[in-house]
């Protein structure tokens, strides 16, 4: 393993450090909690709160800001805030409106971000509401399992659930507007090479020098299947359809390249080149596209496809005015 | 060996953190197969905060004891093991509230209180490739061997086969719990980490008493 | 070599047109050239043409629009584009107060941007200037050498020199202020990885598990030492050293952490922390702060620092408005 | 052979062609020790252009058909090997405009024409470590040979030889033009890419003539 850090326990924290360091003007942060807090909190619109483990940056607090979110909680590489630190960043950015969590779909994140929320609603007499964002695709959902994890479609419940926050509406209401975008936003990703979670110090997995996993998370999880490499087009191909079956009757959509982390932005272009085609083949009018690094896993090379569908009100939403470190609008 | 006292369990607890600690790495190895490789991390970390802060713990009885250990756990350790161990030790404190030493079947209570509580943070069945397929086995174990007469030695060894054993058969479980459940039919043919993880612990815990 | 890309020879186009369909209200593209254009051209103020060989996203094509450059011009990987190349970028850009050519320093961008502005002076009679950017200090300059190479640093010309540009200064004086701004920024870089060229298919060195190659450029050249790998703290420290021994009594600073591709923004946090901490104590100002991947080096692994020293005139012109796809201000 | 006619040098300049775009990967290999390992790619991409564009070319004379090939090449090889080997080409042209064949002098009078436009265009002396470490002594050698009346074949081994002498020598030379500068003393031990390239390419075409 051969990384630009100190110790891997002084990590998460230096990281954050290092961040607040950057944009002062944009970021506090709390030290014994790990919350990276907008500078001025308002007091008259629903608060937002997202987090979970750390690796994925800029998520989560590169979103947060005018437009996006109030608080960042960052647990340690790949794991789940605790509960004291999602509970501290509710009573610390209490608003009169109440406070939306924004929670990726997993086991830890639920039990630690639910957890506290019982305790901030229970102790404190906070309202708070939930949403689960799950927007990946790559296993098939069903009454057995946990359903589907939450990846890159995150930053668009950022995005627009922000914007509608800053535009007054009510807790319920901003949970509402919360649910559409994770109703019509999903993602798939693939891996070129597996990370390496700086604690362990080798590699999650091993892939040839022909190989990939197709369909996997943010965490170094193998995805779904391992493949042959292919050529960014076929790639392209796979994802696309593997995303609009998902998402039947798009119409207008805005597009995200995301990189894992080790992959160049030159390779996300080469790879939107053939997404736009294909969507365009498709008939499908692409509204906006990001191509970037937007939620990473540690250094893996490998890149994320998500297709957000829009409606009128998803789309004056999204183009509301947003100031954040990695999301400018 | 038909008691434990305070004594015992905070032995017991002590050597607990040092078996973790020393797995961290193997621990995390276990999470890379179908998971995100954390797992060892995670729980560590708490437990070497328990170390740190050893000395301040209240060793009064052992229900304040382990409610002590469960705040800090809950507190530290990282992922969806803060909460399912934190539980876990709050649970087990709940069975042994005041008490100064427990006979077999206080502590099988105590331990299906533990249970308890993690399937209320985490909602997870037998059969659900956690580390609740260890657990459970373990527990039915213990509470058979009070129901025997058996001493803490000889029931703590069976207890300790039966997470091993459970451990085993998560390998044929499709996880539907979990980050193995994000992988589908990929987590067949590996063991879960958690449950895995039990099995060692346990294991070394035989000598502890 | 394990790339999201179809055959390494369409890989440039295919990336142009890939963030041309990205961002169509930002750029237009000439195919036959490989010109990447702002949108809206004016022709009252000095146009900025930069560009070099490809791999270095999102430089330079990024960096064009309000504010900053008119036109990127983009040769192939890690090669200078041909005259040809930059003699129509200057032609089709033509405004009323001339071209200014922000070429980094190296031979083959030299010679063909020379030879371009040659042909535009004595066939088109376009009034071209030239300034060279040179801020990477690895390498000790000479009377007997050609100096040293442009890397990271040429974002704070295409910057400066855009907002003055923009402000309506003439092309001699828009001239002096990028020559400013080249004075006084500087850069050191570091690879923890070599990339791997897409034609050759293969990493272009090879580096142990504990090794880095300290004072690379981008292109995958070696660096000045192969040295043992250091920890986050002693590598921001070896390079705040370098960079301010050429950039004497500097009081206020921008501070750019650049990662070479490969690096994850998380590590490069870690870095900015050290730097910031050290230019604390050294009782320097840092004015603004920008982590991320601004000036790649393909699929590298690493980072650089650079540093630009600022007076009153350079900060207010870092202060104008820009709007471009990897730079906002 | 004491004359080489149009058809013979364009015969020349197709073997040449062969040869860079045959040893591509080995020309970027020898630019990735001390440059940026594109070399192979940035000269074979515009002598790959020029095969396409073959039939179209003026064959007419010795110096239009050059003046065509250095346009090609200025336009479509990459990074410094557009400039330089364009400026070769089109300084050769100047050399041979309107002939159709030339004595081994009037080839010397040639290359040292090319040998002009590179250094016009880039600056560099011998001793820089560039290509022209084995350019010029190789075109020395073919001027010697004309004054000592050689053929053709003897001149182009011997011209051959100085080409790779030439290149060898460029091992103990620090670079000060090109990106091998960038790196200092770094360069030192390894020779020049296109240098080395010269003594491949003018080693395969003495069996051109
Ligand atoms: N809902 C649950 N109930 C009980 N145990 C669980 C549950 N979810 C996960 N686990 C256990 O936790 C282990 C993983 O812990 P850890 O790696 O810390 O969490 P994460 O999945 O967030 O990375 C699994 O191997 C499993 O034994
Ligand atoms: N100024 C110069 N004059 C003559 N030859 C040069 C000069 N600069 C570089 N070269 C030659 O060009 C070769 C490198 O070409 P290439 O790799 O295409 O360019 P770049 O350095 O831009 O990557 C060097 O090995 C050297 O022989
Ligand atoms: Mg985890
Ligand atoms: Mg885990
Ligand atoms: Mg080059
Ligand atoms: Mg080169």
């Amino acid at each position: 393993m051969k990384k630009i850090i100190n110790k891997p326990e002084d990590l998460v924290l230096e990281m954050c450090e290092g961040m607040v360091a950057a944009h002062p003007n944009m970021l506090t942060f709390n030290k014994r909690n790990k919350l990276l807090c907008r500078k001025e909190l308002n007091e008259n619109k629903v608060t937002l709160i997202s987090g979970g483990g750390s690796g994925h940056e800029p998520a989560h607090a590169g979103y947060v800001g005018d437009g996006m979110l109030d608080v960042a909680v960052c647990g340690d590489v790949f794991a789940s805030p605790s509960t004291i630190q999602v509970y501290n960043a509710i009573i610390s950015s209490e608003s009169k409106k109440g406070t939306l969590l924004i929670i990726k779909n997993y086991s830890g994140d639920i039990m630690n971000f639910e957890a506290a929320a019982e305790m901030a609603d229970e102790d404190d007499n906070i309202k708070v509401e939930k949403v689960y964002v799950n927007d990946d695709v790559a296993v098939k959902d069903s009454l057995y399992t946990v359903g589907r994890r939450g990846v890159a479609g995150s930053i668009f419940v950022h995005k627009i659930a922000g914007a509608a926050a800053e535009a007054g509406l009510d807790l319920k209401e901003v949970k509402v507007v919360a649910e559409k975008v994770i109703k019509n936003v999903k993602s798939i990703g693939f891996a070129l090479t597996s990370c390496t979670v700086p604690a362990k110090g080798t590699p999650t997995f091993q892939l040839g020098d022909n190989e990939i996993e197709f369909g996997v998370g943010i965490h170094g999880e193998p995805g779904v299947a391992r493949e042959k490499m292919k050529t960014a087009h076929e790639l392209a191909t796979d994802c696309v359809e593997k995303v609009l079956l998902e998402l039947p009757n798009s119409q207008e959509v805005v597009v995200m390249v995301n990189g894992f982390g080790a992959t160049p932005l030159q390779e996300l272009y080469v790879f939107n080149n053939s997404v736009s085609k294909i969507l365009k083949d498709r008939g499908i009018t692409v509204y906006d596209t990001l191509v970037g690094n937007y939620m990473t896993a540690l250094d893996m090379a490998g890149a994320s496809l998500t297709i957000l569908k829009l409606d009128q009100e998803l789309k004056d939403f999204y183009n509301a005015r947003a100031n954040t470190i990695a999301f400018k609008k | 060996m038909n008691i434990l006292t305070t004594d015992n369990i905070v032995n017991v607890i002590d050597k607990m953190a040092d078996v973790i600690i020393a797995n961290e790495v193997y621990f995390c190895e276990l999470d890379s197969v179908a998971g995100d490789g954390d797992f060892g991390m995670s729980v560590a970390k708490g437990f070497k905060q328990l170390k740190l802060e050893w000395d301040s713990l209240s060793k009064d009885d052992i229900g304040s004891f382990l409610k002590e250990c469960g705040m800090i756990i809950t507190e530290y350790c990282g992922g969806a093991s803060g909460p399912i161990w934190g539980s876990a030790f709050r649970g087990a404190a709940k069975a042994s509230k005041g008490k100064v030493e427990v006979s077999l079947s206080e502590f099988s209570d105590l331990m299906e209180s533990a249970v308890e509580g993690i399937q209320k943070r985490g909602n997870a069945q037998l059969g659900d490739k956690t580390l609740l397929d260890a657990l459970i086995p373990t527990t039915v174990s213990l509470r058979n061997s009070a129901d025997n007469g058996e001493d803490f030695v000889l029931a703590f060894n069976k207890g300790a086969k039966a997470a091993r054993d459970g451990a085993e058969k998560t390998k044929t479980m499709t996880a539907n719990k979990g980050r193995a459940s994000y992988v589908g039919e990929r987590s067949l043919d590996h063991p879960d980490a958690g449950a895995m993880a039990l099995g060692v612990i346990f294991t070394e815990l035989v000598d502890a008493i």
